[in-house]
């Protein structure tokens, strides 16, 4: 994944999030507060203009602003998780040529910050139930983006049947099953903008 | 939907222009920010008190920044938590070197942001410590949710800790105070109709004609279960029921009492409730030293509202009597 | 309709109730009427204010009744004026020998009530005064109409014949001020939704999804026009171009600003319209020495808002600053 | 009109006050604050009991019992006025016998009490508007109750095509062009209870 393709990953991301933002925004008032798409696409609307707006050394510099952005811009419980794993996304991909095994580390260790700032694990009806399936995928077979696109797919609709134990889903109990989790659909779109970014040419 | 607003996008901003344009005596606005502090702030030899979260929950919180209660709130977007740059932009207006406390409410959006701007704050040399407010009575606090919600008893950790650090005590006295009130505070809310985000325009939950939310919280979220409108001596009871088995109340205990509109319920409708609560107290034999009636932790336009409990000594009861000059709390 | 209400023929003695319990170290409630007097009723020395009218305008009118504003306040029904019996409860309850002043709105029925109890209060030799507030600009003051309604500006007449009172002042003098706030105050109204009257259950007039009701009273009456819904500013406006020519207001004069939330308005909007307002007045060289903004006057739970603007001079000013323990309006 | 129909007519009022509560509080909402109805019910329900419940002597102690009890349960503005009607009418009555010219008298004063409460006159759609055709109708053709009502329906049904300058209908000026008087209404009721009450044997 070269420099451009890294900005394209942003961009893209930022266009499924404003189309899908009714979306996710209905997701949350099912089970949450109704303003995930809200704040996705406000955040992100910003990192897309900030990337945009500079012409960057390497993809590492690319996530480092996306992620800087997307903390000040984000809020609530989106921001800080998707701000951490951008960042330490940047973190794992600096001076490293991104392929292959690199896109295994830079999962793993956005997966360690998010869990580390929330406290999360799999099962709990949130983000990580599509990140840590999309790993576990890219460590067994190897990095292939539509194999990736497709794990975040099923493991973004797994989140229906779960019930929630962290996040504002949880305080619904049981009642939070038989919905989708918003935070695990709009990093569904995430994989989705991967993978377009990487059919492109760099 | 219908508001009295101009663009969804800049409710946030107008409303803060408009708030300090009311009390521009007492308060200012720290520049691109989100943030209003006192006007004098930093005050020197007090430890700054530092609250927010996301905004629709008006008084709250610019409302309580003023002598004898917080330094400073920061507003997030509608129901959005502040990200950690607006938290740090606040710890900084604030500290006069003796020290900042947060007082944070249990979301996990709040406790993340808030803890960014504290990693950001230490790393500056700036003392912070913090208070995870978890009032809410309508969430299990287990191993299965986040634990409890902070609500209107927040308002509670705001009067009490502010009383404490005007005397002067350091911020370790403060956090204890603070720590106190979180102990003893208990909130179960109500609603009657949901909420409208500006942004969405759309209602936060769905409700029938003659059906109520139990154990909402204050975000428009769906409470923990519907329920048929029945008079409001009876909704009182259920929620004063649930609410003190978990402060542990003996005979002849002294608590204060809030009855709190979630944004659209009348006055009298307040009091009604209130007259109830009372009842229910007497009833205990527990005395009620201080009541509070009003709008103090909304959720935009939703109607019902929500009853605290806070279990009171002598301490508390003193620092409830001080002084307090914020907009929406002057004692 | 959905209330939190027991009995709805019960409401406005259960909302008394929880009233006093509320505020039991301020206020008591004379028995068996609707009266609601400072717990040291009557003040010896001191001019006696009563004010009063329908219920539903929470915290109007028994959340003035305090010291530094009334001394004591009656409850009709809902939107409805009380009785004179009433009202000469309250005029018993508060009169020290030095004569007592009846803070009246203008409504054919506040007004009747009110007199025949000032007659009855005569009769027993206590020397009785009133003042007319008027302050609603939506109505015309003409002959073919009963003039203009007594609106929210009502409670800067309660604040600042309250300071003047508390001074000492004769009864004379303390109507001859709030006669000048009378002559000084202007108000205007809008509704974004109707209220429901707890006894019939019905919305008070019907208005489209995105329609308004300008010039509405306090009363859930329909106002004078129905318009469209536009922007917080644009209706601001529109309601601060009718106030200001009545005010007659000249370059540096300064006033006094209230923005009063009818019932469901969040207090979001309520400082969005203040920013607007005070825009609108720095515009015109007027400078705004105060600013008021919450729930005053309301009408049950109906959406919306009145501006209200005050001509001050000095005397209004520090009349303005004068300590209030009143639970709705500290000072 | 004896001591027993003259409370038959406050009772007889009552139940029509009770009947048409909705439909006056309905009239009420369309050019005033919507609570006619509730008050005038409210109050005569109270009058009614505090008359059934004490034998009178004459009439005249009727119809002052009542003024008072309308005077301290109705409020708004239908209370002082209905109240100040009763109490003239009662003082008018005072040691009468009443029937032809002692109705005149009766209504007359009533009128002049209204008038100086309200300060209004006629044309101002108010329940003056219904008094008012009553007497003069008494006045020309002497008192027959048949008359009265009939007079007193054509009387209310003709404040529809009147714009109040009076009252809170006259905040919408033109606007209340169109509906009944609430007040013009429940008088008639009163003159309908009165006709009621003096068929039936003393
Ligand atoms: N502790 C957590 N760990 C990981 N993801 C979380 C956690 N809490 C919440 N989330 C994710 O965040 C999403 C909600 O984000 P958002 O609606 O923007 O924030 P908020 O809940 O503060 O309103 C959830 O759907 C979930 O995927
Ligand atoms: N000045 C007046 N003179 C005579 N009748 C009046 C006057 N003002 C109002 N009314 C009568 O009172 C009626 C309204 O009574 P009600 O609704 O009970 O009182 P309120 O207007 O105080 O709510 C009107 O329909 C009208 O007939
Ligand atoms: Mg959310
Ligand atoms: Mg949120
Ligand atoms: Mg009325
Ligand atoms: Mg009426």
């Amino acid at each position: 994944m070269n420099v451009n393709q890294t900005a394209a990953w942003i961009t893209h991301y930022n266009q499924h999030l404003q189309d899908q933002k009714d979306y996710l925004t209905s997701l949350d008032r099912k089970i949450g507060d109704g303003d995930h798409g809200i704040n996705m696409a406000r955040g992100f609307a910003e990192a897309a203009k900030a990337v945009e707006a500079e012409t960057f050394e390497t993809s590492a510099d690319v996530l480092k602003k996306a992620a800087m952005t997307v903390m000040s811009k984000v809020g609530g419980a989106s921001g800080p998780l998707y701000g951490t794993a951008l960042l330490k996304m940047s973190m794992a991909a600096k001076g490293k040529d991104i392929k292959g095994d690199v896109f295994a580390d830079m999962f793993e260790a956005a997966i360690d910050g998010i869990k580390q700032r929330g406290k999360a694990e799999t099962g709990e009806k949130t983000m990580l139930d599509v990140w840590v399936p999309v790993l576990e995928e890219v460590k067994s077979s190897g990095f292939d983006a539509a194999n990736v696109e497709e794990t975040a797919q099923k493991a973004m609709e797994a989140t229906k049947d779960l019930t929630a134990t962290k996040g504002r889903a949880s305080y619904l109990k049981e009642r939070s099953k038989g919905h989708l989790d918003p935070g695990a659909v709009s990093s569904y779109y995430l994989f989705v903008s991967l993978a377009e970014a990487l059919k492109e040419e760099g | 939907m219908k508001k009295l607003i101009n663009d969804p996008n800049l409710v946030i901003t107008e409303m803060l222009d408009g708030f300090v344009a009311a009390h521009s005596s007492s308060v200012k606005r720290v520049k691109n920010t989100t943030v209003v502090a006192r006007k004098n702030a930093p005050v020197s030899g007090k430890v700054g008190i530092v609250s927010g979260g996301g905004s629709g929950h008006e008084p709250a919180h610019a409302g309580y920044v003023g002598e004898g209660m917080l330094d400073a709130a920061v507003s997030g977007e509608v129901f959005t938590s502040p990200t950690p740059d607006q938290v740090f932009e606040a710890i900084k207006a604030v500290d006069s070197g003796k020290g900042v406390l947060l007082v944070i409410k249990n979301y996990t959006g709040d406790v993340m942001n808030f803890e960014m701007a504290a990693e950001l704050a230490e790393a500056e040399g700036i003392q912070v410590d913090q208070v995870v407010v978890n009032d809410d009575v309508a969430v299990e606090d287990s191993s299965f949710t986040t634990g409890r919600r902070g609500v209107a008893g927040t308002v509670f950790v705001h009067k009490l800790a502010g009383a404490m650090a005007e005397t002067g005590a350091s911020l370790e006295e403060v956090k204890q105070t603070a720590e106190k009130v979180v102990q003893h505070v208990r909130t179960m809310g109500v609603a009657l109709s949901p909420c409208i985000m500006p942004s969405s325009g759309e209602e936060s939950f769905e409700l029938g004609d003659k059906e109520i939310e139990m154990g909402i919280g204050i975000h428009g979220e769906p409470g923990i279960e519907k329920k048929p409108l029945v008079f409001a001596d009876e909704i009182t009871s259920e929620m004063v029921e649930r609410i003190l088995p978990e402060l542990e109340l003996n005979e002849n205990d002294e608590v204060a009492v809030m009855v709190n509109g979630m944004g659209a319920t009348p006055e009298m409708e307040l009091y009604i409730v209130n007259r109830k609560v009372h009842e229910l107290l007497v009833e205990k034999s527990v005395t009620v030293s201080h009541t509070f009636v009003g709008e103090y932790m909304t959720s935009l336009e939703m109607a019902g509202c929500s009853i605290t409990v806070l279990k009171v000594d002598d301490q508390l009861k003193e620092l409830l009597d001080a002084p307090s000059q914020a907009p929406a709390f002057r004692i």
